[in-house]
């Protein structure tokens, strides 16, 4: 015991000085939810408080040494409506209010800068547009809405960072999203919250929240020598991706330039904004969403990509704005067509059969 | 779902003095008894209906998605097997309502003369199933033990089917999901046939009791119960026939 | 003994067999439109055709074969409660997938 | 407590355990597995389900050990995931799902309906055998290494990144599963077809409208978790399947299909908890529970709406917001019938004549502390704030203050109600509302703390945790071994009143139920014969009148 009891001690001095009810509260949302979430622990307070008194008080002024025999009573419809409504109008409030801070929460603002995260048994890999990577780590500015474009590469993640408040699975196959405004400059928690395996509990990191000017000198520190958009541009020649999508008249694929954020028409007749998760899809499972007027010949990267390789044409194709790089690449490299080692490849013939492009159910 | 006491012979079940032998000591009437047995088989039905209900929402989500490869994968479906079993399985829902009829008039010659009928028919349903399925076994199409998807990256080399659909070959990514297609296939119609050899088991202990006599004395709860039982049955088949076969066939 | 609850209420309605014989001829026949349908191209209809008949087939047989008809209030309750949930399962969930294309979410 | 207690035993000196009773009735080991004595049925089912308990509960020691240091040092982080995952398994398809229906259900509803028995006996004992099964089938994932995958057995997790037993594990439950079907198939049954004459739906004690509501629930709700489970062993087994991402399948279409079993079943769990404080409350209190429509509806309310809120479980995992949006609205709507339950109960005391017996101390502590656990759920709830809080200790300690603090409460107190039935003995009263208090407290002092912890962002199902959430983690462990105590007495005194007793009556606690009208332990076919129900559910002046009529007819 007597070994024991001063390490406790010290627990609990340490604790009593630093205990705290909730985590610091250190993104623009964290307020917001901090004011629904006391709001809610009130309403518990008060419903407990009215349920105990209710059953200390009647328990006390109706037991049996003080009121031997019961009065028998039926019910009364006004008291009942009364704890129906007021619950449902509280509930109703809290699911308003929910609502409202979730579609926050999930909405990015436009002028958001993006970082990409990659989630796999066990770590958190991000990648920074300017070609920055960090595992089990990130850095971020304050006043500058981040948001996070994460996917899985085997099981359900999910990124949590408690002082922001916010948290979003990383689905394997599939984009998410959320986003934050660091406020206050420090070193958060993140955690990897939903069960992944083994080592779930090591798939912890940290959110480091710095002024701009520390961002950015940070950015400087460990830039890796080429931008994310940079990969991409060589993994989009080197997948021989340019060997369709060029602007030539007879290219066999759609030119990319500026297909991002446009609206492209299915042959479905569906139409659709071209975004992260549309372009990844566009990628990996081009049967999936054939443009209208093209013939379904794009291949699958599917196992051939890596996520953070996605990730790089993804952002390459983001900022795509011009030809002229392609239209270099294109001159200088001669590529053969469809040239991308996919051993179990269509049989050319197929490919020619596979000439329609017919607009169909 | 009922007790399996030897019925005695005779018994007026209108007279409630008398508990026939066959009603168990806690239910009050016979009638009592086979109401509660008939609402119990209602009930089990429920949840049979719930548990096909799992696997028909997986089949709608995938077939949603990947419209083109369920369409290649039921072009590997042969509509004539199809349909026969499809008519198959509806006449042995006649005879087994002719059974219940039969049992309720207390004959007990049209009983087992509609009884082995019904499983007659139970037996070639699973027959042509079984033609069915060692046909995709033959051709590669049991997911996950035996699979090549061949077939939908090069339409043209299974001439038979290529023949009648001239399928256009499907990007490899799209043709890698024609296994969920048959996988789902196989779930189904591999839950559907369990039951079905369930169903048939189960028949096969009712004829042997039927030539006792056993049902046609009054007291054929358990025929009627049976019989809802494979009913039900019918009814899934009712439901994958088209799921399966008919609805994803044009592109 | 007191058998004062529903006791002579043992005979259950007899379905006479030429209405089995009916029902059966009504299924074939609505098999033989369902395949006959499938061959016709309507794009979506082809589907809701062939459920339709599939419905249609599903009622006549627990109408008719499986006596609901004639049986009481609680037993169509049963069944109705049954579909109801099995219609909520999955219009809810492909309410889910069908609504993640609305947005950009 | 003398004074102000309902008890009324018969004069100890005289009194006898009537010799015919069903537990006497036949004896020998094949008399209790060939049974289709309801009662017996229960009865095995009390020793299997405490049997699973505390296997579940030993495993729930040592999660709370583990956890007294931040790092895993006790035992490796698989070891740990292991744990937990049958701890949860066990707890919720072994012990808590068949918890009250399985034993308390299947003793008292045949006689609260007047019928001699369950409508199908030998379905019954199916059921009881297919539970055994599925428990062996768990205790041999359990010997052969466990299995890791939680309670919720995720996709793609579960079928294709772990080598554990997952598919005997999947297969215990999907067995565990169709056991629960068929008693929840027996009930309904019995309620519709069952009753004794004059019994209408709405003379029914309000046990049996919670429990069949429960049983709406597990018929339709279980097997689709059946389908689910066997499409994961499919895809474990072969390797393609419709939950794999990697082949082109949806890892949330396994959410929502597990889901929609699982969230009917928390209500599985907490509905027949409910039917017993309505019962408890009533008789402690001698009064008609206020409200008895009310309650009775919004048990149904509660099955129905149930059905149709199971994505709030799903929120941050990827479904359309909108789904989201419709989803949280649905749960929110589902909370207000539970809400109208607590108070109809605290106003049953208004006016009565309340006695402190252990049934009514447990019921005092079910509405307590299930009131924070509601409404922390309405804290998950809504979208919002569920987006901090979910997969934390704050779900830990939500499902715990309504699973342990709400359904645990409620079937101890239940036990202890109707022990006296069951056993034709009193339990004691003095040590077993000491029992009540150490489990009041000792739960508190484990489960509040995790929604601190919870708030502060500690992930649940971490085997270690910043060194920062040690103390309250320190609390929550020497909560747990209070907690253990307050669960390990009732073993020890039920046991020993099992012959030590004072002998009950027929009616000890002075309750309207038809099971109080009938000698204790009760006869094989319940009542000597078919009861007539001529009043009404607690109507404490007809039983008042009847003992009236008998003392003057001595
Ligand atoms: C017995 C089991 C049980 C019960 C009854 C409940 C009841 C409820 N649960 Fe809970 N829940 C679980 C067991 C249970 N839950 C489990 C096991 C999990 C975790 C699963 C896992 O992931 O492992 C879970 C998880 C869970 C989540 C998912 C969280 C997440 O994963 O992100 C949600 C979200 O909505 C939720 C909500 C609710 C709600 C709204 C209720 C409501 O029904 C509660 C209604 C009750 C009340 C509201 C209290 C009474 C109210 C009053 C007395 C009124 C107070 C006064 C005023 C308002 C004035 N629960
Ligand atoms: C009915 C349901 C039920 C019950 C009764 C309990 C009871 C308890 N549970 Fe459990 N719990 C769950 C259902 C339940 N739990 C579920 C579903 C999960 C989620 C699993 C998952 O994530 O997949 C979970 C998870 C869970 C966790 C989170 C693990 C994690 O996420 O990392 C913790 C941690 O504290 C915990 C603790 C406890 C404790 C202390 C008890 C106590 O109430 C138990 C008290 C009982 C005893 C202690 C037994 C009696 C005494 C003895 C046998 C003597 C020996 C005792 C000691 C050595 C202490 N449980
Ligand atoms: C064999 C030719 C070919 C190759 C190689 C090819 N594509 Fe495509 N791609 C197409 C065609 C044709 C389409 C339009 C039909 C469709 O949507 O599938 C297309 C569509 C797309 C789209 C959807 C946008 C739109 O406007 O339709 C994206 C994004 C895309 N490709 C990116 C890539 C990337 C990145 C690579 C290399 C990794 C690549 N493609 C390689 C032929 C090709
Ligand atoms: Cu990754 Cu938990
Ligand atoms: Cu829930």
């Amino acid at each position: 015991m007597s070994h024991i009891s001063p390490v406790l001690w010290q627990f609990l001095v340490k604790w009593l000085t630093n205990f705290a009810l909730f985590p610091p509260e250190a993104s623009k949302i964290a307020p917001q939810m901090d004011a629904l979430y006391f709001f809610m622990v009130l309403v518990s307070l008060v419903g407990l408080t009215i349920v105990v008194l209710l059953i200390v008080g009647f328990s006390i002024l109706y037991s049996k040494k003080r009121h031997p025999e019961a009065v028998q009573i039926e019910g009364s419809t006004l008291l009942e409506a009364t704890w129906t409504i007021i619950p449902l109008g509280l509930f109703l409030i809290m699911f308003v209010w929910g609502a409202l801070l979730y579609f926050r929460i999930y909405t990015p603002p436009a002028n958001a800068m993006n970082i990409y995260v990659v989630g796999k048994q066990w770590m958190w890999k991000a990648e920074h547009p300017g070609g920055q990577h960090e595992i089990d780590s990130l850095h971020v500015p304050t006043g500058q809405p981040v948001q996070l474009t994460l996917i899985s590469q085997d099981v359900f993640h999910s990124f949590s960072i408690p002082a922001f408040r916010v948290k979003r699975e990383a689905i394997p196959g599939r984009y998410s999203s959320v986003w934050f405004e660091a406020t206050t400059p420090g070193t958060y928690h993140l955690f990897c919250t939903q069960y992944c395996g083994t080592n779930h509990s090591q798939m912890i990191g940290e959110v480091v929240v710095m002024t701009p000017d520390d961002f950015r000198k940070w950015l400087q520190g460990s830039t890796s020598g080429h931008s994310l958009a940079q990969d991409g541009e060589r993994l989009f020649a080197s997948l021989s991706c340019n060997a369709c999508h060029n602007p030539r008249p007879d290219a066999r694929g759609p030119n990319l330039v500026g297909v991002y954020g446009s609206r492209l028409t299915l042959s479905t007749g569906q139409t659709v904004t071209v975004d992260d998760a549309y372009l990844r899809q566009a990628i990996l499972n081009p049967s999936q969403n054939i443009t209208q007027g093209y013939a379904p010949i794009m291949p699958t990267y599917q196992g051939q990509i890596s996520e953070e390789g996605v990730f790089a044409l993804v952002e390459y194709l983001k900022n795509l704005q011009s030809d002229y790089r392609i239209q270099q690449t294109l001159n200088t490299t001669v590529l053969p067509a469809n040239s991308e080692g996919n051993a179990a490849g269509q049989a050319p013939a197929a490919q020619k059969a596979g000439g329609q492009g017919e607009v169909q159910q | 779902m009922s007790d399996s006491t030897a019925t005695a012979n005779g018994v007026e079940t209108e007279v409630h003095h008398e508990h026939p032998s066959y009603q168990r000591h806690h239910f009050e009437t016979v009638a009592q008894q086979f109401d509660a047995t008939n609402f119990a088989m209602w009930l089990f039905l429920l949840t049979e209906i719930m548990f096909f209900g799992g696997l028909f929402t997986a089949y709608l989500i995938l077939r949603n998605w990947y419209y083109p490869a369920f369409v290649e994968g039921s072009h590997q479906l042969s509509i004539f097997w199809g349909t026969a079993n499809t008519t198959v399985l509806i006449i042995s829902s006649f005879t087994m309502a002719m059974s219940v009829w039969n049992a309720q008039m207390r004959r007990k010659g049209g009983l087992l003369l509609c009884l082995v009928l019904t499983f007659i028919l139970g037996l070639v349903f699973l027959g042509i199933k079984g033609i069915e399925w060692h046909e995709k076994w033959v051709k590669y199409h049991v997911p996950g033990l035996h699979y090549s998807d061949q077939s939908f990256r090069n339409p043209a080399s299974d001439p038979e089917v290529y023949a009648e659909y001239h399928d256009k070959s499907l990007a490899p990514d799209m043709a890698s999901k024609v296994e969920q297609y048959f996988f789902l296939y196989f779930a189904m119609t591999g839950m559907h046939a369990l039951h079905m050899v369930i169903g048939i088991a189960i028949l096969g202990f009712m004829i042997v009791r039927a030539k006792t006599g056993a049902y046609t004395s009054g007291h054929y709860t358990f025929v009627e119960n049976f019989g809802l039982y494979w009913h039900f049955v019918d009814i899934i088949w009712i439901f994958l026939f088209p799921l399966l076969y008919l609805i994803s066939r044009h592109q | 003994m007191n058998n004062a609850n529903n006791s002579s209420e043992h005979e259950q309605h007899i379905v006479s067999p030429k209405i089995y014989v009916v029902i059966l001829l009504a299924l074939l026949a609505l098999t033989a439109t369902t395949v006959a349908a499938s061959y016709v191209e309507m794009y979506v209809f082809n589907a809701v055709v062939a459920l339709a008949i599939a419905v249609l087939k599903m009622i006549l047989v627990v109408l008719f074969f499986m006596h609901i008809k004639y049986s009481t209030k609680l037993t169509k309750l049963t069944v109705i409660s049954g579909v109801f949930i099995f219609l909520g399962l999955i219009s809810m969930t492909l309410a889910d997938y069908v609504s993640r294309a609305w947005g950009r979410w | 407590m003398s004074a102000a207690t309902i008890v009324s035993l018969p004069d100890q000196a005289t009194a006898r355990i009537p010799k015919m009773n069903f537990l006497s009735k036949e004896n020998g080991l094949l008399s209790w597995l060939l049974t289709g004595d309801h009662k017996r049925i229960a009865t095995l089912y009390l020793i299997s389900i405490t049997f699973f308990f505390f296997i579940g509960g030993a495993l729930a020691g040592l999660i709370r050990l583990e956890l007294l240091t931040p790092q895993s040092d006790l035992m490796a982080a698989d070891t740990y995931n292991k744990v937990f995952s049958m701890h949860g398994l066990i707890m919720v398809f072994f012990f808590l799902v068949p918890s009250v229906p399985a034993t308390i259900g299947n003793f008292v509803i045949p006689m609260m309906v007047g019928a001699k028995d369950l409508a199908l006996p030998k379905i019954n004992l199916l059921s009881w055998y297919l539970y055994i099964v599925a428990g062996g089938m768990m205790l041999y994932t359990m010997a052969t290494g466990g299995v890791d995958t939680g309670w919720t057995f995720t996709t793609p997790l579960s079928t294709h990144y772990l080598n554990t037993n997952v598919i005997s594990a999947g297969l215990a439950v999907f067995v565990a599963g169709f056991s629960s079907i068929f008693t929840g198939l027996n009930f309904i049954v019995t309620i519709h077809k069952m009753r004794c004459p004059g019994m209408t739906w709405f003379r029914l004690p309000l046990f049996v409208w919670s429990n069949y509501a429960a049983s709406i629930l597990m018929v339709l709700g279980t097997p689709v978790l059946a389908i689910t489970l066997v499409l994961i062993v499919l895809e474990r087994a072969v390797h393609i399947g419709v939950f794999d991402p990697a082949m082109g399948g949806d890892p949330l279409l396994f959410q929502h299909l597990f889901w929609f079993y699982s969230h009917p079943a928390v209500y599985i769990m907490i509905l027949p908890g409910m039917g017993v404080i309505s019962e408890v409350v009533s008789t402690f209190s001698r009064k008609r529970v206020f409200g008895y429509t009310a309650v009775a509806f919004s048990s149904v309310a509660i099955a129905v709406f149930g059905f149709f809120v199971w994505a709030h479980h799903m929120f941050i995992m990827g479904i359309s917001n909108y789904a989201a949006l419709v989803f949280s609205l649905l749960t929110m709507l589902v909370a207000v019938p539970s809400a109208i339950k607590i108070f109809n109960w605290a106003f049953t005391l208004y006016n009565g004549s309340i006695t402190f017996e252990t049934p009514m101390l447990y019921a005092f502590g079910f509405m307590g502390l299930f009131t924070i656990g509601g409404m922390t759920g309405v804290f998950l709830g809504a979208t919002g704030t569920d987006i901090h809080l979910t997969e934390t200790y704050f779900i830990v300690a939500h499902f715990h203050f309504v699973m342990v603090g709400g359904m645990l409460m409620a079937f101890l107190s239940g036990i202890h109600f109707w022990w006296p039935k069951w056993t034709g003995r009193m339990y004691p009263e003095k040590i077993s509302q000491l029992a009540a208090l150490i489990t009041f407290i000792g739960f508190n002092f484990t489960f509040f703390p995790q929604f601190i912890l919870g708030t502060l962002g500690m992930p649940r199902r971490y085997a270690a945790y910043p060194p920062e959430f040690q103390v309250l983690n320190v609390f929550s462990s020497a909560g747990a071994t209070i907690l253990g105590v307050g669960y390990l007495l009732p073993i020890l005194y039920l046991t020993w009143s099992l012959k030590y007793g004072e002998i009950a009556g027929e009616n000890p606690w002075q309750a309207t139920g038809l099971e109080w009208q009938t000698q204790s332990p009760p006869l094989t076919e319940n009542f000597p014969e078919i009861p007539i129900m001529d009043h009404e559910a607690y109507d404490y002046e007809w039983l008042e009148r009847q003992q009236r009529k008998e003392v003057a007819s001595v």
